[in-house]
């Protein structure tokens, strides 16, 4: 029995991580030899049960023709508050992405935003001035006199820059290859 | 080399394989502690010349030496000509001194890495526990608090080049609607906030080509009264815009 | 007791979906009116005992300043066998140099490691800032005005430490620097 144990707890690991559902077949080719699907099966139930039992906050369910660890209904409300509360520290691509644009070609205004990112990027300069990332500083004197936008004192402390003047180089931006966003 | 120290024959020694070294420091390090001394008091005729023979046999087996290498050979040579010249007690410092203490930085530096990499491998296995969100946003999010300058940098570099491949350059006429009076007025207060100032990426991103064309005649006058230089690093490269201090004078600018 | 329970498996549910550290303040600022930092604290502690305890698959750790459900070392060949190529690849000495230096005398710019190494980094340092174990950090007066380096909250989450303070003093760099010279 203490074998079906270990063996429940690597399933749960691979579980854990495989973001999506595993068949019995991939668990079967990655616990090792010696190992059967009726034992397979045998740990998943063990798993199951175990998380039905003591009050845990993750299930063990059959989706898709494979099994999952998954978080429960109940708790759903606590995750969309978590969830909501982490995209409050973060910004969307897009979002980095005008700000970057600001940063470097400070005064601008929103027609000229758009035309460098090809989109209309009038929400997301909202979300940057919301942040208090950016602030609206003047107007251009050409037709309709646009807002311009500048980055704030904030994003110099965020940061960590004493002034305007120690943002990278291109050059220095070449150092890093890549969009600099790309997951590691 | 020295005839008073490789006097005789050679003594065979395992073959150093010089690509398993990050470098000349770890070089010397290993041929000091091959030798058994003390880091500090280093035999340096030896070491120095244990040093030019690894670097012959790299050269033998046509290996490319970095620069480094030859840096550290040529200060070595240094050295051990110092320690061959008579020295007054207590007058000058141990011409070994810098070295030394270089070579202990790198020690702790190497001392480091080894208790990182240890750690590195008990957290070989370690993976963060990802289920499936409630909702989770499709959006890539980037976590504000990782986010460097150097991201910053490259977001903007790859909006320029999506921008640029969307919007090839061309020629075209069109009338006179800026004015490099005032286009002198918007640069000069432009590249006064920076060390140097990117002329071309500012040109070719002007939503009106001919904004650009006249902020280019702007950046030539500016140039011109002395309040700008300019510098380009080979044909085809960025133009930076430096200021030289000198204030605008105003009256002398030109109508247009 | 009940109660500490059921707080113990939202804050699991939450770590579980978190794929990341989760701060004690994060946790509070979701798990509801009523509930303080010592329960949190409380439950994190359960949650952390149990999974100690039953031949779990899974382990509650602290890094990078906050709370992280993960994988154990022990079940490193499956998960290894499962994700494959998904699986980090694993660093070269050169970076485990630069990332010593970074981590042990941030901020740091690229000429202060190159002098340490004896070699130009520069390289190692853009796999470093690729990898998010390393981000550019303002930049030193000095001439050129060099960027400095510092280590990420990645950083802490690989080495799995909670802080800087946790990082190990390697025992024979105190030996050789307590051997009586002088300052460089």
């Amino acid at each position: 029995m203490a074998e079906l144990a270990s063996l429940a707890a690597v399933v749960e690991a691979v579980l854990a991580v495989a973001g999506e559902p595993v068949t019995i077949e991939a668990l079967l080719a990655v616990v090792g030899e010696g190992v059967d699907r009726a034992q397979v099966e045998a740990a998943i139930e063990l798993l199951r049960r175990r998380h039905e039992q003591e009050g845990s906050g993750l299930q063990v369910e059959s989706v898709g023709g494979g099994w999952r660890l998954a978080t429960r209904p109940e708790h759903e409300g606590a995750l969309r508050e978590y969830l909501g509360y982490r995209s409050r520290a973060r910004l969307s691509q897009a979002a980095f992405e005008t700000l970057a644009i600001v940063a470097y070609r400070q005064p601008i205004t929103l027609p000229e935003i758009n035309f460098l990112r090809g989109v209309n990027s009038a929400g997301v300069v909202r979300t940057l001035v919301e942040r208090k990332l950016v602030a609206a500083a003047g107007r251009k004197q050409v037709v309709g006199t646009p807002l311009l936008y500048r980055t704030t004192k904030e994003f110099l402390v965020h940061f960590g820059l004493p002034d305007l003047a120690a943002l990278p180089t291109p050059e220095e931006a070449e150092q890093v290859s890549g969009d600099g966003t790309s997951e590691a | 080399m020295d005839p008073a120290v490789v006097a005789g024959e050679p003594q065979p020694r395992p073959a150093v394989v010089l690509d398993v070294f990050e470098g000349p420091l770890d070089l010397l390090l290993h041929l000091v502690r091959e030798e058994k001394v003390s880091i500090w008091d280093i035999p340096i005729v030896r070491i120095c010349d244990q040093y030019h023979e690894a670097l012959g046999r790299m050269e033998r087996l046509d290996l490319e030496i970095a620069g480094e290498y030859l840096v550290y050979a040529a200060w070595l040579l240094l050295i051990k000509s110092r320690m061959l010249l008579p020295r007054h007690e207590g007058e000058e410092k141990d011409p070994r001194q810098e070295l030394v203490e270089r070579l202990v930085e790198y020690e702790k530096v190497k001392a480091a890495a080894a208790e990182l990499a240890g750690l590195a491998e008990l957290r070989r296995g370690v993976e963060a526990v990802r289920c499936a969100a409630p909702d989770a946003p499709t959006e890539v999010e980037l976590d504000l608090e990782e986010v460097d300058v150097l991201a910053l940098a490259g977001a903007l570099r790859a909006v320029m080049e999506r921008h640029l491949r969307e919007h090839p350059a061309a020629m075209e006429l069109a009338p006179i609607r800026f004015s490099v009076r005032e286009k002198i007025v918007e640069l000069f207060e432009l590249i006064s906030r920076q060390r140097s100032f990117p002329l071309l990426s500012h040109l070719l991103t002007r939503p009106d080509r001919l904004e650009g064309v006249t902020f280019l005649l702007a950046a030539l006058e500016l140039v011109r009264l002395g309040t700008a230089t300019a510098h380009q690093r080979a044909p085809f490269a960025e133009i930076y815009l430096t200021p030289t201090g000198v204030a605008l004078p105003m009256d002398a600018l030109v109508d247009g």
